[in-house]
């Protein structure tokens, strides 16, 4: 069993992230739930949306032990990190994201929103940057599901440019 | 088979309502239950049926309730406030016998409290809440295939017993995504409310058969039916009879009681060596598979008595397992509302203990373990 | 009116309205409608709601629907929806369409749904014994306003005009037949109407407001009723405490139900 | 016969009596509707048009 909490502001795609990971696990055979929490904003604030994939029935539904955190802004891992394992993954987006605990092992610091700009044009491609990360930094989904799961996921006539932003999230840990 | 896909609770019940065959939706949009309203918003038309976003959870209530007599199976879903709203009416489709749903996603209460955050308060408010007296059925799902399932399952017990049903979901589980594999269509069972034999003349609209349910027409079938808030005879029209009001209310309750155990559903999860049995339903359900997959780990005798069925109470499977067991564990998320109806319903014959929590998070699988030890 | 009874009415009279009470003269106006329109029965829901007037839903022989105070509108929304080709009449009382109903009142207004609105305005609750409803008179006398009443009445065929009503008219019991058209142009109208019924309750309202028999309650309706085209060539004085009866409002509008089953044509049509 | 009661169904509210132009019509000694005057009734209708407990019909001719 693996434990996502993708967090950051909302606005930022997170829970669709999280709704597309989800799909690929089930693409890919296994059992996903995935949830969410968020204050009463639609923009701004901080959010998270939590998925747990397994080769197993899935009980309770809420991360306990994250063994992943992808944090997008700077209150994300302040307020998201505080159960985060020392062993576990962290993926920070370093545009927005500059003081790190020193407790983490693991910590991956991407420039996601600024590549999606910069490579992208737009910075709302940030979201499938950043699963990208989780595709290539855990065994959890196929790239091959997670790019099933987010071509079915987006606007047509953004297939290409989605793929692109899979890619360079794959490439860039 | 159909693929299997991530699906959303709520969006999940508005599937299960389309399978059921309702073909009509009113009310008025409110977190955490607003996806049943807007997935039906657009699968409804779909099938030829309607939807309506009315000026107010009042006005939701009223419409399916005409839907509904007027011969369409209907639906509305809400949250505790419009719950609260709506037990007028839901009042009224009982004393009327309007066959109908009611979705409650719960969130934490009371008043506005926090709309985006899960709990169970509404137990009571499901039994209780509207005025007078009325036998009264709710289910609360576990999960998001058994969000569909027993939405159809609401819809034949609210045709089969001419009733309005609650389906009492919690943020938990109405917001929740996991794997759903849509059901083949010819494998449900969907029941449609029984349509008079007489003539209209001879036809008594509120007279009940054996089952203590009487058949109804539709409008525009000819029968030209009087239906009535008011305390009314077989015939539909009022009356102040004190031999009437005694036996129309006494039926709104034994049509429910006296059918109990074609009502019922509940789930009995490694009780048969139990020594501590945790009663859970809805999302806290969850915890507790997981709480006593743990306990087993440890060898510790645990099992889960889910009531799916939470109005009417289970009471005599719930009093078997209460014969053998030395606690009951009782986890909800409010202050303890099921906990009453458990202890009613032991009589003392297992230790009843309430673990309840209401601070927006749900009870953790290791708290319940906590308890589940604290109670061999 | 004899036929009408054998016809339209359930053998249930005599209703329960006081002496004078006015009701059964707007009931008879709703079923003259009806008969002039020779609406099929089996197609014809009447919907009502609480209070005196709201008890005409179980004289009438059609499939009839006594609600919850307040609610026969958001009721009978229900009803047309899922049964777009029946006429669908609402019977109400002030204190119900206004008040605890308000919100349902201009909502389906608004919607311009296609609902035949009949409003028995007798100016105050009668069931509970004469409390100022939303349609007492400013200074009226109610149980609960005992130094007269300081709200201010809606005008109700302007209050249903600004919300998006596209035919609204006003009659009064003694003007019966004028009723009676104007409830069958009502239903005839492809929209949501109101006609407002001035009716007289001589024991909760005429009593206290000292007016005198019902039969001089339906005579200061005569007086003080004016039909809307003379109105208009009346000087200032000389409507002093006048009211309009006639067609009030009539106007074009895209119906709710029309374009909901248009709604449904495409949704069934894109094949999602 | 030019009128034709249902006492059963009359209250006594005495509009018919009120606002009958012959002065055809009275409240007998219990309070209900009674033809006193048949004869002077000319069929104008108008306590069957105003009589809100359909107590009292004009009989027309039938065509």
């Amino acid at each position: 069993m693996m434990q996502f909490r993708l967090s950051g502001s909302g606005g930022q795609g997170l829970i669709l992230a999280g709704i597309i990971l989800a799909e690929a696990a089930i693409e890919d055979g296994k059992e996903a739930v995935q949830s969410q929490s968020y204050g009463p904003e639609a923009r701004g604030g901080s959010s998270k949306s939590e998925v747990i994939i397994s080769e197993k029935p899935i009980h309770y539904p809420k991360v306990v032990n994250p063994d992943f955190l992808l944090a997008m802004t700077q209150e994300a891992l302040n307020k998201y990190a505080t159960d985060l394992p020392d062993e576990a993954i962290l993926v920070t987006d370093s545009t927005f994201v500059g003081e790190i605990p020193a407790r983490f092992k693991n910590v991956y610091q991407v420039p996601i929103t600024k590549l999606a700009k910069e490579k992208l044009g737009r910075d709302l491609f940030a979201n499938i940057i950043a699963l990208g990360t989780v595709a290539k930094l855990t065994d959890v989904v196929s790239i091959e599901a997670m790019e099933k799961a987010v071509l079915a996921r987006v606007p047509k006539g953004t297939e290409e440019v989605n793929r692109q932003a899979l890619k360079l999230g794959f490439e860039s840990v | 088979m159909a693929k299997a896909v991530l699906m959303q609770g709520n969006h999940a019940c508005a599937e299960g309502a389309i399978a059921a065959g309702a073909r009509f939706f009113a009310g008025y949009p409110i977190t955490p239950s607003t996806e049943v309203a807007e997935l039906l918003a657009k699968r409804l038309p779909q099938v030829g049926g309607s939807f309506i976003q009315m000026e107010d959870e009042i006005a939701g209530m009223a419409a399916i309730i005409g839907a509904s007599l007027a011969g369409t199976k209907s639906l509305t879903a809400t949250s505790g406030p419009g719950f609260s709203l709506k037990q007028e009416l839901i009042g009224y489709a009982s004393m009327a016998e309007v066959p109908c749903v009611i979705v409650n996603v719960q969130r934490t209460g009371p008043s506005t409290g926090q709309p985006t955050s899960p709990a169970q308060g509404d137990v009571m408010q499901a039994r209780w809440g509207s005025h007078g007296d009325r036998g009264v059925i709710a289910l609360s799902p576990s999960s998001v295939p058994e969000c569909f399932t027993l939405t159809v399952e609401a819809f034949n017990l609210a045709e089969k017993y001419r009733t309005p049903v609650v389906l009492l979901l919690d943020e938990i589980i109405g917001h929740m995504r996991e794997k759903f594999v849509m059901p083949d269509p010819a494998s449900l069972t969907i029941v449609n409310r029984k349509k008079p034999a007489l003539p209209p003349g001879e036809f008594l609209p509120y007279k009940p058969e054996a089952d203590g349910v009487a058949p109804m027409p539709g409008y525009g079938e000819g029968y030209r039916f009087h239906t009535t808030g008011l305390v009314h005879d077989y015939t539909g029209f009022p009356s102040g009879s004190n031999a009437v009001t005694h036996e129309l209310i006494e039926r709104l309750h034994t049509k429910i009681t006296n059918n109990i155990d074609d009502i019922v559903k509940y789930e009995a999860l490694e009780l048969d060596d139990a020594e501590v049995a945790v009663v859970a339903f809805g999302g806290t359900a969850r915890s507790a598979y997981a709480a006593i997959e743990s306990a087993r780990a440890e060898g510790i005798k645990a099992g889960l008595f889910r009531p799916i069925t939470i109005w009417p109470v289970p009471e005599k499977q719930l009093f078997t397992v209460a014969e053998k067991v030395k606690t009951i564990i009782v986890a909800e998320m409010n202050y303890g509302q099921y906990v009453g109806e458990v202890r009613r319903v032991v009589c003392g014959k297992a230790n009843v203990v309430s673990l309840a929590k209401w601070n927006n998070d749900p009870i953790t699988p290791n708290e319940l373990l906590n308890a589940i030890k604290a109670g061999r | 009116m004899e036929e009408l009874l054998v016809k339209y009415f359930r053998p249930k009279l005599p209703h329960i309205w006081c002496p004078g009470c006015g009701n059964g003269i707007v009931t008879a106006s709703v079923v003259k409608a009806i008969d002039k329109l020779q609406l099929d029965q089996d197609k014809t829901a009447i919907v009502s709601g609480i209070g005196c007037s709201s008890r005409a839903s179980g004289y009438l022989n059609f499939d009839t629907l006594h609600t919850a105070h307040g609610r026969a509108i958001p009721f009978a929304t229900g009803i047309k929806l899922v049964k777009p080709d029946h006429n669908v009449i609402v019977l109400t009382g002030d204190g119900d369409a206004t008040a605890i109903g308000g919100n349902h009142f201009i909502h389906a207004a608004r919607r311009n749904i296609n609902l035949t609105v009949v409003v028995f305005n007798n100016s105050i609750y009668g069931m509970t014994g004469g409390q100022y409803s939303p349609l007492t008179p400013h200074r009226g006398m109610a149980t609960t306003a005992p130094f007269g009443n300081v709200d201010r009445p809606f005008d109700l065929c302007e209050l249903a005009k600004g919300a998006g009503a596209t035919f609204v008219a006003r009659a009064t019991t003694y003007h019966a037949n004028l009723l009676a058209d104007l409830i069958a142009k009502a239903i005839e109208h492809k929209g949501f109407a109101l006609v407002e019924a001035i009716t007289a309750c001589p024991v909760s309202f005429g009593r206290q407001n000292k007016m005198g028999t019902p039969a001089n309650m339906i005579k200061w309706q005569r007086d003080n009723a004016v039909m809307v085209e003379a109105m208009a060539k009346m000087k200032p004085e000389q409507l002093e405490g006048k009211f309009p009866i006639g067609v009030l409002h009539q106007a074009e509008g895209t119906e709710y139900v029309t374009e909901y089953q248009k709604v449904i044509k495409r949704a069934m049509g894109s094949g999602e | 016969m030019k009128l034709k009661t249902n006492v059963k169904n009359c209250k006594g509210c005495g509009i018919c009596v009120e606002f009958c132009p012959k002065k055809v019509l009275e409240l007998d000694e219990v309070g209900k509707i009674k033809v006193a005057r048949e004869a002077d009734c000319i069929k104008c209708g108008q306590c069957e048009l105003r009589c809100p407990d359909y107590a009292i019909f004009v009989m027309r001719d039938k065509k």
